[in-house]
C-alpha cells in the first residue's frame, strides 16, 4: 500500500472514529450509542488492518462488534427502556466539569507524548517491516507467539472466560428452586405479601427517591 | 558524753501503743494506769538525766540513722565549697543538754500532773483509752521535740506534737466546731511549719548540717552574716523564717487564731498542750538555736515587735472573753508574747524562765478552770457562774494563786520571770544603748502586765466571788472533784508558788539558778562594777514598776467585778466608747472575719473558680473534647465527601488521576528538561 | 523460535499451587452442580463436601508452595512469572486467607441461605489469580491477574442477590474497577512504549528508558494499584463495597486483594527502579490515606463500613514502605515490612470479619455498633476475637498489629521519612478511638435488646481460634514471619 | 499522518471521550459502553506501538497485538459481568440511572 | 544462682497464672478468687526472695539479674530485662500492691469475677515488664498492653460514666506512647539498637545527639510520660478514670500506674537526652509546680471522695517529677537527694493514695455513694475504719515518722539545694495538702451523724484489716527506718547521676 494511501485511509477512519466516539458519549439513547461504538470498533479494526495487525483486526471486529456489541444491544433489548427509563442525564456544569477533566487527561496525555523524546524522531511512516518467512501480523506468527511466549496468560484468560461465565450465571439467573431470593425481587412491587421489612423500607427509599428524576416516576414504579 | 536518752521519749511511747491498741479491751482501770504511770517514769527517768547532765554537761545518744544520703556521687572529685553543700543526714540522734533537759522536767512533770488530773476529769468518757493513748503520744513527741539533736527530728516531734493537739483538740469530734478547731489549729501550724521546714532547707543548704549544735557553731563562727538574698543575710532568713514555724506553734500574730478555738478540746489538753508544753516549743527552738538569733539583730527586733504586739492584742482580747476557757487562752497567746519579745530582746535566760514558771502557774489555772467546768458538767461561760467559792474551796484558792502568780505579785512564781523580761526590755530601751522602738515595745508589755492582772482578777471574781449565778438545777450538783484533780491542782498551786524561786535575780540576793545551768544569758558578774551597778539600779526601777503596775491591774479588777462594786461596772457598761471598745474586744478585733475574708474566701472562691473554669472550660471543655469533636467533625466532613453517588466517585478518581499525572510531569519537566 | 512447546519443571512448579487452586474451583463448581442440589440438608445445611474439597485445595496449593521453597527460579514461562521467595510469601498469605475465609464459610453461608459452589468457586479462582499476580514478572500476566481476581471480587461482592446494598456495592466496585483498568492498561502501553517494546518488568528499569513515557505509564500502573489497595483519592468504592459485600467475602477482599496488589505493586516498584518524583507523590498518597481514611472511620455506626475505611487507612500504612523503597538509594528491603504487615493484617482483618459473620441476625450481617452491644455476654469467644482484631488494627502491643507497624515505621524513620511514621503515629492515635468502639460495645454495654443467639457453626469458631491465636503469637513471637518476609525481599524476581 | 504519534494521539483522544462518558453520562449502558471505548483506545496504542517495534524486536514482535488480544477477551468478560451486574440492578430498582444507585453513602 | 531468670518468672507468674485461671470454670467464684491471691502471693514471694534471698545486690548502682535473649533480632529486639535501685522498689510496689488489691475486691465485685481478676492479674505482668525492660521496645510493649486490662478495668467494672472515663484514659496515654514510640525509631535510626544500656552508651560515646534533635526526642518521650504521671495541663483525665474505676482500679492506677510515667522520666527520658532535659527541665518543673498548687486547690473544691483523691494524686505527683529534675546545682555539681527521693516518693504515694482509695472502697462497698455530702461523723459509728482513714492521711500529708514525710522532704531539700523559688513554690503545696486532706477527714468522718443510713455501717472486717494492716507496717516503717529502702536506691541514684555528669 502505498503510503499517501494509507495516509488518507488512516484520516478518514480516525476521524470517522473520532465522530463516532463522541456521538456514543452523547446520544441520549442507549441503542444509538451502541450502534455508534459499533463504527468506532469497526474503525478501529481497520486502523489495526493499517496497521499490519491483521489477525487482530479480524477478532477485533468478531469479538467487539460481533460479540460484546450484540450482548449490549440484546440486553438494551431485554429491558426494553423506554423513554421515561432513560435517566435524565446531569446538568450542564456536571457535563462541564467532566468535560473539563477529560480535556485535561488528553492535554496530559498530549503532552506526554508530545514531549516524549522517542517518538520526537518519529518518521511520518511506521518502518517497512524486513520480510521473514512468515508475515507479520498474520495468524500464524501471532499464534506462535501468542503459544510460546505467552502460555500463561492464554491458561490464564481461560479462567477469566471461566469467571466471566460464572459470575454472569449466579448474578443474572433469576431463580432456582432452592433460593427464592431473586423470584421475589421481580415481583417485589407487585406482590400482595412483603416478606420481610427490610424490602418494604427498600420501596419506601424508591418513592422518596422518585420525585428526584419527577418524569421518571410512573415508569419506574410500573412492572 | 553518751546516755539511754531514749527511754524518756519512748516510754510515754509505749504508753501510747498501750493504750491505744489494748485499752479498749482492758477498760479503764488498765488505761489510767498505763496513761499515767509511763509519763511519771519517764519524769523519773529525766530527773536522773538532769542530774547526770547537771554533773557531767550535756548528755548524747546516737540511736540509728534516721535519713542518711551520702550525697557526693562515687566518682566525684571533693570539691570543697563553702557555699553549697551535698550530703544529707538526719540521724535519729538525743541530746540532753540544761535547756533540753529541763524542757524534759517540765514536760514529764506538769505532764505527769495532767496526767494524774486526766483520770478523773475523763472518768466516764467513750473515749476515755484514745484519751490517754494520744496524751501518751504527745509525751511522746514533745519529748522528742525537745531531746531531738537536729533539726529534722525536733520537726518530727513539731509535727508530732502538732498532729496530737489535731486530735485532742476534735477529741469530741461529734461537734462539727471541735473538729473544725482541729483542723484549724494543724492548718495554721502547718503554715508555720512551711517557714520551719524553708529554715531547715537555707541550714542544709549553706551550712551541710542540720544538727543544731553545728549550726549554732557555724552561726557563731559568722556563716550567717555572709549569703543571704533579698537584701537580708543568711542567719536574718534562717532566723526569720525559724520564727515563722516558732509563731505557727506558739501562737503569735499572725498565726495566734488557732490558739483560743484549740479551746474546744478536754480542759486538761489545754493545760498540758496549750499552756505549758505544746506552745512553749516556740520559744524552746529559739532558746536552743540562739546563736542563729543571735547573729540576725533585724530578726530579733521582728521577733520582739511581733512578741509585743501579740502579748498586748491578746491581753486586750481577754479583757472581755465570758469563756473561762477562752480568757486563759488569750492569756497563754498574751504570756507567749512575753516570752518572745524577751528573746527580740535578746534575753533567752528570761524567755525561759517565763516559760518554766508560766508552764506551772498556766497548768495550773487550766486544770482549775477545767475543775470549775467539771463540777459544772461543762458549762463555760463565767456569767452563769459566781459565788463558787463556796462550793469549791479549794479550787478557788488554787485557782487564786495561779492569778496572783501570772499577775506577777511578788514572790509568786511569774513575779520573778516577768521581771525579768520586763527588764531586759527596759534596759534595751533606756539602757547603754537606747532604742525608741524597744521602747515602745517594752511600754507595751508593761501596759500588758497591767491588763493581765486585771482579767485574771475579773476571771475569778467573776467566776468564784459575788453572787451565784448557776442554773439553779445545776447548783446542787457542783462540788469539790476528785481526788486526783486535787493532787495534781496542789502540787501545782506550790509549784507556781516557789517556782519562782529558780531563779531568783541578783538583786533579790539570789543567783539566778536556772540561767547558770542553762547558760543562755549573758554572764553579768564578768562586768565592771560601775555597770553592773546601773544595771542593778535599771532592774530595780523596772522591778517597781512592774508590780506597780501588776497591782494596779488588779486592783482595778477588784474595783470593776469584785463583790459589792456593781455601781463602777454600771459606769464602765454605760459610757458608749468604752461598750464600743469592749464590744471589739469581745469580738477579738474581727481577725477571725479578716482571715475568713481575705485568706479563707478567696483561697476556696478561686479554687472553686479555677476549678470550673480552667480544669472543667478549659482544659477539659475545649481542648480536651474541642480537639476530639473537631476531629470528629473532619471524620464527618470526610464522610461526607462519600456521598454515594458513583459519578462523584468516578470524578474523585480522575480528578485524583488528573492531579497526580499533572505534578508527575511538571515534576519531569522542571528535573528533565 | 521453536515449535515445540517447553514446559520445564521449574515452571511446572511455579505454576502448581494457583493451578491447584483453579482446579479446586473447578472441582467445587461441578461437585456442587452434580451433587448439591441433592444434598439432603439443601441450603440450610453447611454443604461440608464443599468446604472440605476448599479446605483440602488450599492445603495442597500450600503444600506445593512449601514444596518448592528453596529454590528460585525467574523468567518462567518466557518471563511471565518467577518462582521466587517474594511470591511465596505473598501467595502464603493470600492462600491463607482463602483457608480461613473458606472455612468460614460453610455455616455462614449456609446461615444466610446462599450456599452454593459458586461462592467456593469464586474464591478460588480469584486466589489462584491473586498467587498468579504475586508471581507475575510482566505486563500482560499481571494485567491479566488483575483482572481475573477483580471479576471474582466483583461477583463477590455482590453475591448476595437479596441485598440491595450487594448489587449496589458490586455495580460501584464494577464501573470504578473498569475505570481504574482504563488507566492501568493506558500506564502498561505507555510504559512498553517506553522501553521499546519490552513488557518485562525487568526492562522497566532499562536507563535508556523514554522518561516521560516511563514517568506517566508508571504514575498510571501506580493509580491502577492504588485503586486495588483502596488508596486515596481512589479509595470512594472501598466502603460502599465493603458494607455491600457479604461479611466474609468483605474480609477475603481487604486481605488477599490487597496482599495481591501489594506484591504486584513491590514488585514492579522494585524493578522500575529509583524515581523521586513518584516516591513524592505516594508519599503525598500515603499521608492523604491515612488522614481521611482514619477521619472517616471515626464516626462510622456500621462496622463493615468502619473496616473498610480502616482498610484505607491501613493502605495508607502499607503505601509508607513502597515510598520507602522508591527515592534514590531507597531502601530495598523495606518491602519486607509491607509483605510481614500484610501477614498480620491477614489474620486480623478476617478475624475482624469472620466475627461479624459468626454474629449474623437471620440473612442479614449483623455489622452495627448497636448489634454487639453486650456481646461479650452471648459470645464471649466471638467478643475475644473480635476484640483481639481491634487491638491488633490499632496497633497495641502483644499483637501482630503492632510488630507491623513497629516494622514500617521503623524502615520509615530509618530513612528519613520520620514525617511519614508521625503521620502514621498520630491517625494511628485517632484510630484507636473507633476500633475501641466495638470494645466498649462488647464489654461495656449491655444488649439493648435480646437478640437472638446464633451458635457459630465450627468452621467459624475455628476461624475465630486461629485467627485470635495468630494475631497474639505473631504479636510475641514474630520473629520467624519477619525473618521470612526480610529474606523473601533479598531477590526479587522481575 | 499516519504515524506512531497520530496513532497515539488518536488512541489519547479516544480515552479522553471515554473518561468523558463514564464522568458525565448517568445512564449505566452508556457508562459501559464507553469503559469500553476507554480500553479499546489503549489497543490502538499497543498496536500502533507494537508495529513501531516490530522491526526492532523479532522475538517479541506480536507482543502489543498479543496484548491487545488480551484486552479484548478481558473487555468481552467485563461486558458480560458488568451487564449481569446491570440485569440485577434492572430487576431490583427498575432503573438504568447511576444516580439511584446511592443506598450507601457516608 | 544467676543461672535462675528471677525477672523474668516474676513478670510471668501473673500472666501464665491468669491463663491457668482462664481455664477455670467461671461458676467456681472462690476457687478463681483465692487462686488469683495465690498467684499474687507467690509474686510477691519472688521478689521478696530476690531482695532478701541475695539476688539483688543493694550496693551495686548497675544493672543486675540481667537477662538478655534475642527476642526478634530481625527487628532488633530484644528481651532485655535488668533491675536496679531505680526499678527495684517499685517492683516491690507492685508485687506488694497486687495482693493487697486481689484481697480487696473479694467482695466488691460480683459480676464477671474471673475476667476481672484475670485483667488485673495481666495488668501486674504489664507493670512488672515495664519496671523491669530494659529494650525501648520491650518497654513500649509493656507500657502499652497494660492499657489495655486497665482499659477493661475501669470499662467494665466502673461507675456509671465509665466508658467516657476509660475511652477517655485510653486515648490520653496513647496520644503520648505513640509518639514515644516515633521517637524510639528515631533512636533506633541513630544507633542501631534498642537496647538501653547499648543506646546511652553510643550516645554518650560514639553517636552523640545534636541538642535540637534531642530537644524533639525528649518532648516526645516527655509528652508521653507527662500525661501519665500526669502532669497540669495533661491530667483530666485522671479525676475521670479515678473516679469511674473500681477500687481495685483506682488502687492499681494511683498505686502504681502513675509511676510509670515518673520512672519514664527517670530511666529514658532524662538520662537519654540530657541537652533536651537541659532545655525542657525548667518548663516541667514549672508544670510540676503548677501541679501541686493546682492539684492541691483542686483537691480543696471536690464533692466526690475519689475525685478529692484524685487530685491529691496530681499535687503529689508534682513533688515526684519535680525532685526528678533536681540534681544539677550548677558548677557541674550534683546533689541526689532530689532523685532519691523522688523514687522513695512513688513508694510512698503508693502507699497512702492505694490506701485511701481502699478505704473508700471499703466504705462504698457498704454504703454505695462516694459523695461526701452523705457522710459525717463516721468516726463514731467505724471508729477502726477512721484509724486507718487519718493513718492513711496523715501519711498523705507527710506528717514526719509516716512514709510520705521522708520523700517529700528528701525532695524539698534537693530541690532548694538547686532551685530555692521552686522548692518555696512547692513547699507550699505542704501547707495546702493539710488543707484539703483534713477538710476530708473533718467532713468524712468527723462532726455530727447526719445521715441516718450511716449509723449501721459496719466497721473493718477481718479480710479488710489483713491488706490494710501491712500498708499501715510499711508507712511505719518507711516512716521510722527509711534507710533500708534508700539503702537500695542511692547507689544506683549516684550512679546514674554520675553517668549524668
Amino acid at each position: 500500500m502505498s503510503p499517501w494511501l494509507q495516509h488518507t485511509i488512516f484520516a478518514v477512519v480516525a476521524a470517522l472514529a473520532v465522530i463516532a466516539a463522541l456521538l456514543v458519549v452523547t446520544r441520549r439513547n442507549p441503542i444509538y450509542s451502541a450502534l455508534f461504538l459499533i463504527i468506532v470498533f469497526g474503525s478501529m479494526s481497520a486502523i489495526f488492518l493499517l496497521l499490519e495487525a491483521d489477525f487482530l483486526g479480524f477478532m477485533q471486529l468478531l469479538v467487539y462488534a460481533g460479540a460484546i456489541m450484540v450482548l449490549y444491544l440484546f440486553v438494551i433489548m431485554l429491558i426494553n427502556p423506554r423513554e421515561g427509563d432513560l435517566p435524565e442525564e446531569g446538568a450542564t456544569s456536571d457535563r462541564v466539569f467532566a468535560g473539563g477533566t477529560a480535556a485535561l487527561v488528553f492535554c496530559l496525555l498530549w503532552f506526554t507524548i508530545h514531549e516524549s523524546k522517542m517518538l520526537t524522531d518519529d518518521p511520518v511512516i511506521f518502518p517497512t517491516l524486513p520480510s521473514l518467512g512468515r508475515s507479520h501480523g498474520s495468524t500464524e506468527a501471532f499464534g506462535l507467539e501468542l503459544f510460546h511466549e505467552h502460555l500463561l496468560v492464554f491458561e490464564l484468560v481461560s479462567v477469566l472466560i471461566l469467571v466471566g461465565i460464572v459470575g454472569a450465571v449466579h448474578l443474572s439467573i433469576r431463580a432456582r428452586k432452592s433460593a427464592p431470593e431473586d423470584s421475589v425481587e421481580l415481583t417485589s412491587d407487585s406482590s400482595p405479601v412483603d416478606r420481610s421489612e427490610d424490602r418494604a423500607e427498600d420501596r419506601a427509599e424508591d418513592i422518596d427517591r422518585a420525585p428526584r428524576g419527577s418524569g421518571n416516576q410512573e415508569d419506574v414504579t410500573r412492572v | 558524753m553518751e546516755a539511754n536518752l531514749i527511754w524518756i521519749p519512748l516510754l510515754p511511747f509505749l504508753g501510747f501503743l498501750l493504750n491505744g491498741m489494748l485499752g479498749k479491751r482492758f477498760g479503764p482501770r488498765f488505761v489510767s494506769w498505763v496513761g499515767a504511770l509511763t509519763p511519771i517514769a519517764a519524769f523519773l527517768v529525766a530527773l536522773k538525766v538532769f542530774l547526770q547532765v547537771k554533773e557531767t554537761g550535756a548528755l548524747h545518744q546516737h540511736v540509728f540513722d534516721w535519713i542518711k544520703l551520702s550525697g557526693v556521687p562515687l566518682s566525684f572529685e571533693p570539691v570543697p565549697d563553702l557555699v553549697i553543700h551535698s550530703g544529707f543526714s538526719a540521724p535519729f540522734g538525743l541530746l540532753a543538754d540544761p535547756i533540753s533537759v529541763v524542757m524534759c522536767l517540765v514536760i514529764t512533770g506538769v505532764g505527769s500532773l495532767i496526767h494524774l488530773y486526766s483520770i478523773d476529769y475523763m472518768r466516764g468518757d467513750r473515749g476515755f483509752h484514745r484519751y490517754f493513748a494520744y496524751l501518751n503520744l504527745f509525751m511522746a513527741f514533745m519529748l522528742i521535740l525537745v531531746l531531738g539533736d537536729n533539726l529534722l527530728l525536733l520537726f518530727v516531734g513539731w509535727e508530732g506534737v502538732g498532729l496530737c493537739s489535731y486530735l485532742l483538740i476534735g477529741f469530741w469530734f461529734e461537734d462539727s466546731a471541735n473538729a473544725s478547731a482541729g483542723r484549724k489549729a494543724f492548718i495554721v501550724n502547718r503554715i508555720g511549719d512551711f517557714g520551719m521546714l524553708l529554715a531547715i532547707f537555707l541550714c542544709q543548704k549553706y551550712f551541710g548540717t542540720i544538727d543544731t549544735r553545728e549550726i549554732g557553731a557555724k552561726c557563731a563562727e559568722g556563716l550567717g552574716a555572709d549569703g543571704g538574698f533579698l537584701g537580708l543575710n543568711l542567719g536574718t532568713w534562717i532566723a526569720l523564717l525559724m520564727f515563722l514555724g516558732a509563731a505557727g506553734k506558739s501562737a503569735q500574730i499572725p498565726l495566734y487564731v488557732w490558739l483560743p478555738d484549740a479551746m474546744a478540746g478536754p480542759t486538761p489538753v489545754s493545760a498540758l498542750i496549750h499552756a505549758a508544753t505544746m506552745v512553749t516549743s516556740g520559744v524552746y527552738l529559739c532558746c536552743r538555736m540562739m546563736p542563729v538569733f543571735e547573729a540576725a539583730p533585724f530578726a530579733l527586733e521582728v521577733i520582739a515587735g511581733v512578741g509585743a504586739a501579740t502579748a498586748l492584742l491578746a491581753a486586750l482580747i481577754a479583757l472581755s472573753q465570758n469563756d473561762i476557757k477562752k480568757v486563759l487562752a488569750y492569756s497563754t497567746v498574751s504570756q507567749l508574747g512575753y516570752m518572745f519579745f524577751a528573746i527580740g530582746m535578746g534575753a533567752y535566760g528570761a524567755a525561759f524562765f517565763h516559760l518554766v514558771t508560766h508552764a506551772f502557774f498556766k497548768a495550773l489555772l487550766f486544770l482549775g478552770s477545767g475543775s470549775v467546768i467539771h463540777a459544772m458538767h461543762h458549762e463555760q461561760d463565767m456569767r452563769k457562774m459566781g459565788g463558787l467559792r463556796r462550793q469549791l474551796p479549794f479550787t478557788h484558792a488554787t485557782y487564786l494563786i495561779g492569778t496572783l502568780a501570772i499577775a506577777g505579785v511578788p514572790l509568786f512564781a511569774g513575779f520573778f520571770s516577768k521581771d525579768e523580761i520586763l527588764f531586759a526590755g527596759y534596759e534595751r530601751a533606756f539602757g547603754h544603748d537606747p532604742s525608741t522602738l524597744a521602747g515602745v515595745f517594752w511600754a507595751g508589755t508593761l501596759l500588758t502586765a497591767g491588763l493581765t492582772a486585771f482579767y485574771m482578777l475579773r476571771s475569778v471574781a467573776m467566776t468564784f466571788w459575788g453572787e451565784s449565778r448557776v442554773a439553779p438545777e445545776l447548783a446542787p450538783k457542783v462540788h469539790e472533784p476528785g481526788r486526783w484533780i486535787g493532787v495534781a491542782l496542789f502540787v501545782l498551786a506550790a509549784l507556781s508558788l516557789v517556782g519562782g524561786f529558780i531563779g531568783v535575780p541578783e538583786i533579790l540576793g539570789g543567783h539566778h539558778a536556772l540561767d547558770h545551768f542553762t547558760r543562755l544569758s549573758p554572764d553579768h558578774s564578768v562586768l565592771p562594777e560601775a555597770q553592773l551597778d546601773k544595771l542593778h539600779s535599771m532592774e530595780w526601777t523596772s522591778l517597781i514598776l512592774s508590780v506597780l503596775v501588776g497591782l494596779g491591774g488588779l486592783a482595778a479588777a477588784f474595783y470593776l467585778y469584785g463583790p459589792g462594786r456593781g455601781l463602777l461596772r454600771k459606769l464602765v457598761e454605760e459610757n458608749r466608747t468604752i461598750a464600743r471598745m469592749r464590744q471589739w474586744s469581745e469580738d477579738k478585733f474581727y481577725v477571725d472575719e479578716l482571715y475568713d475574708f481575705f485568706v479563707v474566701k478567696p483561697v476556696v472562691l478561686s479554687s472553686m473558680l479555677m476549678w470550673m473554669l480552667i480544669d472543667r472550660l478549659l482544659i477539659d471543655t475545649i481542648l480536651v473534647r474541642g480537639s476530639a469533636s473537631a476531629t470528629r467533625g473532619l471524620g464527618n466532613f470526610f464522610r461526607r465527601m462519600q456521598s454515594g453517588f458513583v459519578p462523584a466517585y468516578l470524578l474523585t478518581f480522575g480528578c485524583g488521576a488528573l492531579v497526580l499525572l499533572f505534578i508527575m510531569l511538571s515534576l519531569w519537566k522542571e528535573s528533565g528538561s | 523460535m521453536p515449535t515445540e512447546l517447553v514446559f520445564t519443571r521449574a515452571e511446572f512448579a511455579a505454576v502448581l499451587p494457583s493451578a491447584i487452586l483453579f482446579a479446586t474451583g473447578l472441582l467445587q463448581l461441578l461437585i456442587d452442580a452434580a451433587i448439591g442440589d441433592r444434598d439432603p440438608d439443601g441450603d440450610r445445611g453447611a454443604k461440608t463436601h464443599l468446604v472440605l474439597t476448599g479446605v483440602a485445595g488450599a492445603l495442597l496449593a500450600f503444600a506445593a508452595l512449601g514444596a518448592a521453597s528453596g529454590d528460585i527460579s525467574v523468567r518462567l514461562f518466557a518471563g511471565a512469572m518467577s518462582d521466587d521467595a517474594f511470591g511465596r510469601f505473598a501467595a502464603g498469605v493470600i492462600i491463607l486467607a482463602t483457608l480461613l475465609t473458606t472455612l468460614a464459610a460453610g455455616g455462614y453461608l449456609a446461615a444466610l441461605g446462599k450456599h452454593r459452589g459458586e461462592f467456593h468457586g469464586l474464591l478460588f479462582f480469584g486466589a489462584g489469580a491473586m498467587v498468579l499476580l504475586a508471581q507475575s514478572t510482566n505486563l500482560i500476566s499481571i494485567f491479566v491477574a488483575i483482572e481475573t481476581l477483580s471479576l471474582a471480587v466483583y461477583i463477590l461482592a455482590g453475591y448476595v442477590r437479596s441485598w440491595r446494598e450487594s448489587a449496589e456495592g458490586a455495580f460501584k466496585y464494577f464501573v470504578m474497577g473498569a475505570f481504574s483498568s482504563g488507566f492501568l492498561l493506558l500506564g502498561m502501553a505507555f510504559l512498553y512504549g517506553s522501553t521499546g517494546g519490552s513488557i518485562q518488568l525487568s526492562d522497566l528499569g532499562d536507563p535508556l528508558k523514554d522518561e516521560v513515557l516511563s514517568s506517566v505509564g508508571i504514575l498510571l500502573v501506580v493509580i491502577g494499584f492504588a485503586f486495588k489497595v483502596g488508596a486515596v483519592p481512589f479509595h470512594s468504592w472501598v466502603p460502599d463495597v465493603y458494607q455491600g459485600s457479604p461479611a466474609l467475602a468483605a474480609g477475603w477482599m481487604a486481605v488477599a486483594v490487597k496482599v495481591a496488589s501489594f506484591a504486584a505493586l513491590l514488585r514492579i516498584v522494585l524493578a522500575f527502579g529509583a524515581n523521586d518524583s513518584l516516591a513524592r507523590m505516594l508519599a503525598a498518597v500515603a499521608v492523604v490515606t491515612m488522614v481521611l481514611g482514619n477521619l472517616a472511620a471515626l464516626n462510622q455506626t456500621n462496622l463493615k463500613r468502619m473496616l473498610a475505611y480502616s482498610g484505607i487507612a491501613h493502605s495508607g500504612y502499607l503505601l509508607i514502605p513502597v515510598v520507602v523503597i522508591l527515592p534514590q538509594g531507597g531502601m530495598r528491603e523495606a518491602s519486607a515490612g509491607a509483605l510481614f504487615y500484610l501477614a498480620g493484617y491477614l489474620l486480623t482483618t478476617i478475624g475482624a470479619f469472620a466475627a461479624l459473620a459468626a454474629l449474623r441476625q437471620g440473612d442479614r450481617d449483623c455489622d452495627t455498633i448497636e448489634g454487639i452491644k453486650g456481646l461479650a455476654r452471648r459470645h464471649p469467644l466471638v467478643a475475644v476475637a473480635l476484640s483481639l482484631s481491634m487491638i491488633s488494627l490499632a496497633g497495641i502491643p502483644l499483637t501482630v498489629g503492632f510488630m507491623g507497624k513497629l516494622f514500617v515505621f521503623r524502615d520509615a524513620v530509618e530513612n528519613g521519612y520520620t514525617y511519614l511514621a508521625l503521620i502514621g503515629i498520630i491517625t494511628s492515635i485517632i484510630s484507636v478511638y473507633y476500633y475501641l468502639r466495638p470494645v466498649v460495645a462488647m464489654y461495656f454495654h449491655e444488649a439493648s435488646e435480646p437478640a437472638q443467639k446464633t451458635e457459630p457453626a465450627w468452621g467459624l469458631h475455628l476461624t475465630l481460634t486461629v485467627t485470635s491465636l495468630g494475631i497474639l503469637l505473631l504479636g510475641i513471637f514474630p520473629n520467624r514471619i519477619i525473618e521470612l518476609s526480610i529474606e523473601s525481599v533479598k531477590n526479587v524476581g522481575s | 499522518m499516519f504515524s506512531l504519534t497520530s496513532c497515539l494521539y488518536l488512541s489519547a483522544f479516544l480515552f479522553s471521550v471515554g473518561v468523558y462518558g463514564v464522568l458525565a453520562r448517568r445512564n449505566i449502558l452508556v457508562i459501559l459502553m464507553s469503559l469500553e471505548l476507554m480500553l479499546n483506545a489503549v489497543n490502538l496504542a499497543f498496536v500502533a506501538f507494537g508495529r513501531h517495534f516490530a522491526v526492532v524486536d523479532a522475538v517479541g514482535e506480536h507482543r502489543g497485538q498479543i496484548f491487545a488480544l488480551m484486552v479484548i477477551a478481558v473487555a468481552a468478560a467485563e461486558a458480560a459481568i458488568g451487564l449481569s451486574i446491570l440485569l440485577l440492578i434492572w430487576r431490583k430498582w427498575r432503573t438504568i440511572d447511576v444516580r439511584d444507585l446511592c443506598r450507601m453513602s457516608g | 544462682m544467676n543461672s535462675l531468670p528471677i525477672l523474668s518468672l516474676i513478670i510471668l507468674t501473673p500472666a501464665l497464672g491468669a491463663l491457668l485461671l482462664a481455664f477455670v470454670d467461671r461458676r467456681n467464684d472462690a476457687v478463681i478468687k483465692q487462686g488469683a491471691l495465690m498467684i499474687s502471693m507467690i509474686t510477691l514471694l519472688l521478689s521478696l526472695t530476690m531482695v532478701i534471698g541475695g539476688f539483688f545486690d543493694g550496693n551495686v548502682g548497675t544493672y543486675q539479674l540481667e537477662e538478655n535473649t534475642p527476642w526478634a533480632p530481625a527487628l532488633g529486639l530484644a528481651y532485655h530485662l535488668g533491675i536496679d535501685g531505680i526499678s527495684i522498689l517499685l517492683v516491690l510496689l507492685t508485687t506488694f500492691t497486687m495482693p493487697l488489691v486481689l484481697l480487696s475486691t473479694w467482695r466488691a465485685v460480683s459480676d464477671r469475677v474471673k475476667e476481672y481478676q484475670i485483667c488485673l492479674l495481666l495488668l501486674q505482668s504489664g507493670m512488672l515488664g515495664a519496671f523491669l525492660a530494659l529494650d525501648l521496645v520491650l518497654f513500649y510493649l509493656f507500657w502499652e498492653a497494660m492499657l489495655v486490662p486497665m482499659y477493661l478495668i475501669i470499662g467494665i467494672w466502673g461507675g456509671k460514666q465509665r466508658i467516657y472515663a476509660a475511652v477517655k484514659f485510653f486515648i490520653y496515654t496513647m496520644i503520648g506512647s505513640l509518639l514515644m514510640f516515633l521517637a524510639i525509631l528515631y533512636l533506633w535510626k541513630h544507633t542501631g539498637t534498642f537496647d538501653l544500656p547499648l543506646v546511652l552508651e553510643r550516645l554518650r560515646t560514639t553517636h552523640p545527639l545534636a541538642s535540637e534533635t534531642q530537644c524533639w526526642l525528649f518532648a516526645a518521650f516527655a509528652l508521653s510520660f507527662a500525661i501519665k504521671v500526669p502532669l497540669f495541663p495533661l491530667h483530666t483525665w485522671l479525676p475521670d478514670a479515678h473516679v469511674e474505676a473500681p477500687t481495685a482500679g483506682s488502687v492499681v492506677l494511683a498505686g502504681v500506674l502513675l509511676k510509670m510515667g515518673t520512672y519514664g522520666f527517670i530511666r529514658f527520658g532524662i538520662p537519654l537526652f540530657p541537652a533536651g532535659t537541659e532545655a525542657f527541665g525548667p518548663l516541667i518543673c514549672w508544670l510540676a509546680i503548677i501541679g501541686i498548687i493546682f492539684g492541691a486547690c483542686m483537691a480543696l473544691v471536690q464533692g466526690d471522695i475519689k475525685k478529692l483523691v484524685a487530685y491529691s494524686s496530681v499535687s503529689h505527683l508534682g513533688f515526684v517529677v519535680l525532685g526528678l529534675f533536681m540534681f544539677r546545682m550548677g558548677s557541674g555539681k550534683m546533689t541526689d537527694e532530689g532523685v532519691t527521693g523522688a523514687i522513695l516518693q512513688m513508694v510512698n504515694h503508693g502507699l497512702s493514695t492505694g490506701m485511701l482509695f481502699l478505704l473508700i472502697g471499703i466504705i462504698y462497698e457498704r454504703r454505695h455513694t462516694r459523695e461526701l455530702a452523705n457522710y459525717g461523723g463516721l468516726a463514731k459509728v467505724v471508729p477502726i475504719y477512721s484509724t486507718f482513714f487519718i493513718i492513711a492521711t496523715l501519711s498523705s500529708i507527710g506528717l514526719p515518722g509516716l512514709n510520705g514525710f521522708v520523700g517529700e522532704f528528701l525532695i524539698l531539700v534537693g530541690t532548694f539545694k538547686v532551685n530555692m523559688l521552686y522548692a518555696v513554690l512547692a513547699s507550699t503545696g505542704v501547707v495546702l495538702g493539710a488543707v484539703y486532706m483534713l477538710t476530708l477527714v473533718k467532713r468524712f468522718l468527723f462532726g455530727p451523724l447526719v445521715h441516718e443510713e450511716n449509723a449501721s455501717i459496719k466497721d473493718v472486717s477481718t479480710r479488710e484489716m489483713v491488706y490494710l494492716v501491712p500498708i499501715v507496717a510499711l508507712m511505719v516503717w518507711i516512716g521510722l527506718y527509711p534507710k533500708s529502702f534508700i539503702g537500695l536506691v542511692e547507689p544506683t541514684v549516684l550512679q546514674y547521676l554520675d553517668a549524668l555528669k
